[in-house]
């Protein structure tokens, strides 16, 4: 009878985490990624504090959109952060994982973020950011190409309404 | 015993409905000098001009339709936007056959609550009070040509597609030329004046977040309508913050928010504002009186009166601002009162009086 | 709930028989139905209030929560059957087709819940009459075509028909009538808390005075001290499952107690004092019934039988005449100075709150069962030239009723809000708040179509917003029918545009312009050729949340989704599954003869 | 014999897997450009996935050979991942360059400004290719700034895709132009010169009109000597023993005028903005 019971409180346990792990993963996913933002030799115009909070705020929000966009094949997180060339490119990157029934799994391991320029007006920002991420590329549920790499990253934001938006995001080799 | 219950029943609520009814009725004849004015004005608010013109003394020597007119506006004044909400009357003198009855109009405007005072005859005519009306002069503009550079401001903007780059018109440059910061009536008023120093038309709003001493923000409030919000190319507008109870001493800074947008602006009309005078009313209150004259041809419907009262160091003691109820016709002088607080009068220096406007689209 | 029928054996003229309630039904359907798919209900005072609260619950079943007014408000403050059935049919047949059907169940349940009660005081024939009248009603007409109160027209009969069941159960103890009165009164309930308050005392107490009295009439042998306990019984019961029913109602009560200046109304006024107001709140709802009022007062005096009956009337008739007597306000507020006193709350006068309208509708059905009396005698001495004038005055009655605004408008000229919705859900307007002037109930259909968040709202208890509860005035939409409180509410709620994130204002009545434009709001867009003009407010951050108000919890919005509606369900199934056992039917006119106990009939 | 047959298993063994090394490589050029074609070797059969920043480019491939990727497909410059998908499965990383400058987004601001003002005009310019890529590499961008035929150039090298410059505003009032290229590339921006605040504000009585006296300004002009927009308030007061009176007057035609009350004894002031102007004394009837 004890045996039984341990059985059952055994497979009771098995049962919850395994229902437990997957959300876990997905609401890890869905956290926000480490940014360091370095203002200190932004030209020619020094960053304000103001702004300086708000690129960081913006700029982790935006990244957490890509990952949950590119993940979920979904277009809203990328509306939210994203305008211009930007936003046209990841747009169309998701349309066409979806078409090809592909999706993108970003493990963020940070970014480290300089500001390179900030214009005389206040309008527009450039960032350059050295990002440590895990690209997972996945045919259904399966996974067909995996790499974790450093890589180069150059951002122009401008402001929007009530927040900065990521408007130019390039990949360099540099 | 039914029948009887029946007829007991059928009297009670007749009875209840006569008492509700008689008691509301006010259509009686007037047996004193107030309640004349009360019963005028009574019927007035309630639209009954026939009910409220019978109370008009015959020797005012004004029509039902001009009496109307005075009391619903003319010419798409303030008052034609305004229904009466009470009336507060004290007889400040009386005889058998006459008395003067000061009479205090609150009003529901579509820009707020507005007062009215003054101070009504009235007579007895036929063994009832009757109130001498003062008609108002109706005011006809003789047939002329005026002559207008019509100047104004159009802007094309930028198109709506996101052409980022793509120039687009630049919002005004603006300054807020002074800020002072007082305690009156348990509450804390920032007032000062704003310019607008560029070359084109400014659409500003000027607000103020109150920070404690955590440095944490416990108010924000902002000028709405005590302000001049379109400013013309250097023109300069006072404004006034209101924080209704909140002291000075808990307040460790005050932090500006402004807003200056470009738009579309019309430089008409011009109005001048003549003969500015402190004085008193006729309740003792020290007012700063004056004439407005509308120079351009079109009529100016709700003149809105900004008063700026400086120190002797140019410091900005008090900022008022009253509605006129009368519109302003062209080349027509207008009076106008705005009030100035009877402690600061001593201190005002000198004033500066603007005049913002609206005007009903035709 | 079978359709009564006469008696076999015996041949009686037609104008002399009971109308089956199934002819009565068609009657209903037959008048109604065409009224309501020509969709003059739509255009009714609440209409859209009720499909805007039905659209939330279709879209956040368990969430009442509803950002789209006053900043946020939550549903739990409105019992929401009736509007949680329109959620569930708006998926089939869209909303305003949900909200006809919906309505047309309240009528077609009116005529049910008339039968049943009117059977309490009347025989089978008058009380078939009595259904037949309540269809006819000029005060039905009046709820559900000008004033669109689908709440108090669903509760009504629901509490009626609990009360028929109440009544078997006081007398002769049956569990399965004391099951079937507390499903219904609950169903009352969640239909409209504020029918239930006051019909337990105008309709309920004629109803335990009446089992008393016939506590061993028809079989039943119960005693006084027995119909008593019983009646408590279900009192308790009643209490418990009103309050458990609708429990999130009661938590957002106590934490929000409505304190606000009260609005004015007409019905709260004298209705001699202005020619328009007689003719709205007594010639409209009452119709050809005014002409009833004297026979009304002798033949319910004269009976010892309908006194209850009629003193709850008589008490109805004049809460329905609001302030034109004395006694409403004397009543109600000696009401509140005793719950003062035993509570030791600060309770305003509830005259100044309440609206008296729908007292002429309660009033009226409380008068059927007597005026159905009337109908009889005229028919049995006139025959079909009475049946024929009182079909034609009812008529007449709901026609006058369903007409009345066309005489005197509630609705300003129609005007289209659909550039307003399209323009709040597009390139993201929605992410600041808006405000309607001069848009009237429209504002409703507003709330429903746009995506974005309002100041103003509809329901006047559920304002939390300092600035609309300090003031004596309802929708900011119509400040300036509500004098210097009104537009001092709107003053304030514009003074505060950047804490609410309030950046358009939609003005469809001129009125409003100078304070806006003085305020500092610009024009910039123009909409139904020229009818609604777009304000824009520049430098407004987006909205945010306000704290006036605390989100009902996840049990309370799902004790919401599931309690209100599982009433009605239950109800519905207890009727189906245990229906009435049929009486042995005896069709005894009412008096039988003047020397006769009278209603022996109710035997 | 064992010996051989084993020999001769060990050879296929490795033959065979050669072949599927052979089969595994996909040949991805080092140097690929946005906008131009694309080969890459493939051998076997399967799908080939090209994922790039704003794109996914699918290719079934069949017995190796060549893909070929137009240029106008190839339009992502950044990180690229190529999956091959079949009889093998691998996955590269490579890399795509932006195009030759073909796109400039240039912001010159402000678009109004006073003249004769230092550094006030600046301008930022983004280098794009024909696909909107970002150019990284340093590129020269000229600028130029000129009003009525006079300006000044300058030349700037970008720094990770952004050029910018700032300029004096000119002493003469009018529409600059701006202009930024690069290549062949050329926007243009104009920047408005306007005058600055008044100076020397002079009025003096210009007559009697309808029972009042009318004041005008002389012709009211900057320092620089640019005429002050038209529109621009000029407030005129008048203080007398009735009181005072102020008229808001609009310039018009490079003057101000206004009607003031006729006064036995009153002290005219007039005032632009915070620019005090000259005072007029009228007195005695006119």
């Amino acid at each position: 009878m004890k045996l039984v019971r341990m059985l059952v409180l055994t497979a009771g346990v098995v049962l919850a985490v395994s229902g437990a792990v997957p959300l876990l993963k997905r609401i890890l996913a869905d956290s926000k990624p480490s940014v360091q933002l370095n203002v200190k030799n932004a030209q020619p115009r020094e960053v304000e504090e103001v702004t300086q909070n708000a690129i960081l705020r913006d700029y982790t929000l935006a990244w957490q959109g890509i990952g949950t966009a590119l993940a979920n094949n979904t277009l809203q997180p990328l509306n939210e952060n994203f305008s211009g060339f930007a936003l046209d490119r990841l747009v169309q990157r998701v349309k066409d994982q979806k078409q090809n029934g592909l999706s993108t799994r970003l493990i963020d391991r940070g970014h480290k973020v300089e500001a390179v320029f900030y214009s005389p007006d206040g309008s527009a920002v450039e960032l350059k950011d050295t990002a440590s991420i895990e690209t997972q590329v996945l045919d259904g549920g399966t996974v067909i190409h995996s790499d974790q790499a450093q890589i180069q990253y150059y951002a122009v934001m401008t402001g929007a309404e009530d927040r900065w938006k990521v408007r130019v995001l390039e990949s360099s080799a540099r | 015993m039914g029948r009887i219950l029946a007829v007991i029943f059928a009297v009670l609520t007749v009875g209840l409905i006569a008492i509700g009814t008689v008691h509301g009725s006010r259509n009686a004849q007037a047996s004193t000098p107030e309640g004349a004015v009360q019963a005028m004005f009574g019927n007035a608010k309630g639209h009954d001009w026939n009910g409220a013109y019978s109370y008009v003394a015959s020797s005012s020597n004004v029509d039902q339709g001009g009496f109307i007119r005075d009391l619903t506006g003319r010419n798409g004044s303030l008052r034609t936007y305004s229904q009466l909400d009470s009336v507060n009357t004290r007889v400040l003198h009386e005889s058998d056959t006459e008395a003067t009855v000061r009479t205090e109009l609150k009003y529901a405007t579509a820009v707020g609550v507005s007062f009215d005072t003054r101070d009504l005859k009235v007579v007895k005519e036929d063994g009832a009070w009757k109130v001498q009306w003062p008609a108002e002069k109706e005011v006809h503009v003789p047939p002329q040509v005026i002559p207008v550079n019509y100047l104004r401001w159009d802007i094309v903007w930028r198109g709506a597609g996101d052409d980022w780059g793509a120039q687009n018109v630049e919002n005004p440059n603006c300054r807020i030329l002074s800020m002072n910061a007082v305690e009156r009536d348990g509450g804390l008023i920032i007032m000062g004046e704003v310019e607008n120093e560029d070359t084109v038309p400014a659409f500003i709003t000027v607000g103020a977040v109150l920070t404690d001493n955590a440095g944490k923000d416990v108010a924000e409030e902002s000028s709405f309508d005590k302000i001049s919000h379109v400013l013309l190319p250097k023109e300069v507008s006072p404004y006034r913050i209101d924080f209704p109870g909140i002291k000075k001493s808990d307040v460790k800074s005050v932090r500006m928010t402004h807003d200056w947008m470009l738009v579309p602006a019309s430089a008409d009309p011009v109005i001048g504002v003549l003969h500015q005078r402190i004085e008193k009313d006729i309740t003792g209150r020290t007012v700063l009186k004056g004439e407005l004259l509308n120079e351009s041809g079109t009529t100016v419907n709700i003149p809105h009166v900004l008063a700026t009262f400086y120190d002797n160091g140019g410091k900005v003691i008090w900022v008022s601002d009253a509605y006129s109820d009368h519109a302003l016709l062209p080349q027509t002088p207008q009076p106008f009162s705005v009030a100035l607080r009877d402690d600061l009068a001593a201190n005002v220096h000198t004033y500066r009086v603007t005049v913002n406007h609206y005007s009903r689209e035709n | 709930m079978s359709s009564p029928s006469i008696a076999p054996g015996r041949q009686v003229s037609l104008p002399s028989r009971a109308v089956p309630l199934s002819w009565v039904l068609l009657l209903a359907l037959l008048v109604h139905g065409p009224l309501l798919l020509m969709q003059i209900t739509n255009d009714s005072y609440d209409a859209d209030f009720h499909k805007f609260f039905a659209a939330h619950y279709a879209q956040h079943w368990f969430n009442p929560w509803n950002e789209k007014w006053f900043t946020g408000f939550s549903q739990t403050t409105y019992p929401p059957m009736e509007q949680q059935w329109m959620a569930l049919f708006s998926h089939v047949i869209g909303l305003n087709l949900a909200y006809i059907f919906v309505q047309l169940i309240a009528i077609l349940l009116l005529p049910i819940g008339v039968y049943r009660y009117a059977r309490i005081w009347v025989g089978e024939r008058a009380a078939s009459y009595a259904a037949i009248g309540s269809v006819l009603l000029g005060s039905l007409a009046s709820l559900v075509y000008v004033d669109g109160q689908l709440s108090t027209t669903w509760a009504a009969p629901l509490y009626l028909i609990a009360l028929a069941y109440f009544y078997e159960w006081a007398r002769e103890g049956k569990a399965m009538a004391l099951a079937k009165a507390l499903a219904l009164t609950m169903a009352a309930a969640s239909a409209h808390h504020v029918t239930l308050l006051f019909a337990s005392v105008i309709f309920t107490i004629p109803v335990v005075v009446i089992a008393l009295m016939d506590r061993k009439r028809d079989g039943a042998d119960a005693t006084t001290a027995g119909v008593i306990s019983r009646s408590a019984i279900f009192a308790a019961l009643s209490l418990g499952g009103i309050i458990l029913v609708l429990l999130p109602y009661w938590l957002a009560l106590k934490a929000n107690p409505i304190k606000q200046m009260p609005i004015p109304h007409g019905s709260r006024e004298n209705f001699f004092s202005q020619g328009w107001l007689a003719v709205n709140y007594i010639l409209v709802p009452w119709g050809a019934m005014l002409l009833a009022v004297p026979f009304i007062f002798v033949k319910g005096l004269k009976e010892s039988r309908l006194r209850p009956l009629f003193f709850g009337f008589w008490l109805t008739m004049l809460f329905a005449l609001g302030g034109t007597t004395p006694l409403p306000r004397m009543l109600l507020g000696m009401l509140a100075g005793v719950v003062n006193v035993i509570t030791g709350a600060n309770v305003h006068n509830p005259f100044d709150i309440l609206t008296f309208e729908r007292f002429s509708f309660w009033a009226n059905l409380m008068a059927l069962p007597i005026v159905a009396l009337l109908a009889v005698s005229l028919i049995d001495r006139y025959g079909r030239k009475a049946a024929f004038v009182l079909g034609t005055l009812a008529a007449f009655t709901v026609a006058f009723a369903v007409s009345w605004p066309v005489y005197h408008p509630i609705h300003d000229a129609p005007f289209s809000t659909a550039e307003v919705i399209s323009f709040l859900n597009r390139d993201g307007h929605d992410k600041f708040r808006y405000l309607t002037l001069g848009f009237g109930s429209k504002m409703s259909e507003v709330g429903i179509g746009a995506n974005a968040s309002s100041v103003d709202g509809e329901y006047n208890s559920a304002r939390l917003l300092p600035e609309m509860t300090q003031y004596g005035s309802a929708q900011l939409t119509n400040s300036k029918y509500y004098g210097t409180n009104g537009i001092e509410s709107l003053r304030a709620v514009l003074k505060h545009a950047d804490q609410y994130g309030l950046k358009y204002i939609f003005v469809r009545d001129p009125y409003y312009e100078p304070l806006i434009a003085f305020a500092g709001w610009r024009k910039t867009e123009v909409y139904d050729r020229g009818n609604v003009s777009l304000w824009v407010k520049d430098g407004i951050s987006p909205a945010h949340r306000t704290p006036y108000g605390t989100p009902p919890t996840a049990m309370e919005g799902i004790l919401w989704g599931t309690l209100p509606i599982g009433s009605s369900i239950i109800a519905l199934l207890l009727m189906l599954m245990f229906p009435d056992k049929r009486r042995k039917l005896e069709p005894i006119e009412f008096p039988l003869n003047a020397n006769e106990p009278v209603l022996r009939e109710a035997r | 014999m064992r010996k051989l047959i084993f020999i001769g298993l060990i050879v296929a063994l490795c033959w065979f897997a050669a072949d599927c090394a052979h089969a595994a490589d996909l040949n991805l050029p080092k140097d690929a450009v946005a906008g131009q074609p694309l080969s890459i070797g493939t051998s076997g059969t399967g799908t080939l996935y090209l994922i790039g920043p704003g794109q996914v480019i699918k290719r079934e491939f069949k017995s190796g050979g060549n893909i070929e990727i137009k240029g106008e497909e190839l339009r992502s410059a950044g990180r690229w991942i190529a999956i091959a998908r079949g009889d093998v499965r691998q996955s590269q990383i490579f890399w795509v360059k932006p195009g030759k400058p073909e796109n400039l987004n240039f912001l010159a601001r402000p678009s109004r400004v006073p003249v004769a003002r230092p550094n006030v005009i600046t301008g930022v310019a983004f280098i794009f290719d024909k696909y909107q890529n970002l150019i990284l590499d340093p590129t020269p961008v000229n600028f130029n700034l000129a009003v009525g035929g006079t300006g000044s150039s300058k030349t700037v090298t970008s720094r990770d895709g952004i050029a910018w410059t700032n300029s004096a505003s000119a002493p003469k009032a009018g529409a600059a132009q701006f202009v930024a290229s690069v290549g062949g590339t050329q926007v243009r921006r104009v920047v408005q010169q306007v005058a600055a605040d008044p100076c020397n504000l002079r009025m003096h009585v210009a007559g009697r009109a309808n029972n009042n006296v009318v004041i005008e300004t002389d012709p009211i002009r900057d320092c620089s000597g640019n005429p002050v927009p038209d529109g621009t308030i000029v407030s005129f007061i008048q203080t007398d023993r009735s009181g005072r009176s102020t008229v808001d007057s609009r310039i018009k035609k490079g003057i101000a005028r206004a009607e003031l009350p006729v006064s036995d004894n009153a002290t005219i002031t007039v005032a632009a903005g915070v620019v005090l102007g000259n005072e007029l004394h009228v007195g005695g009837k006119q």
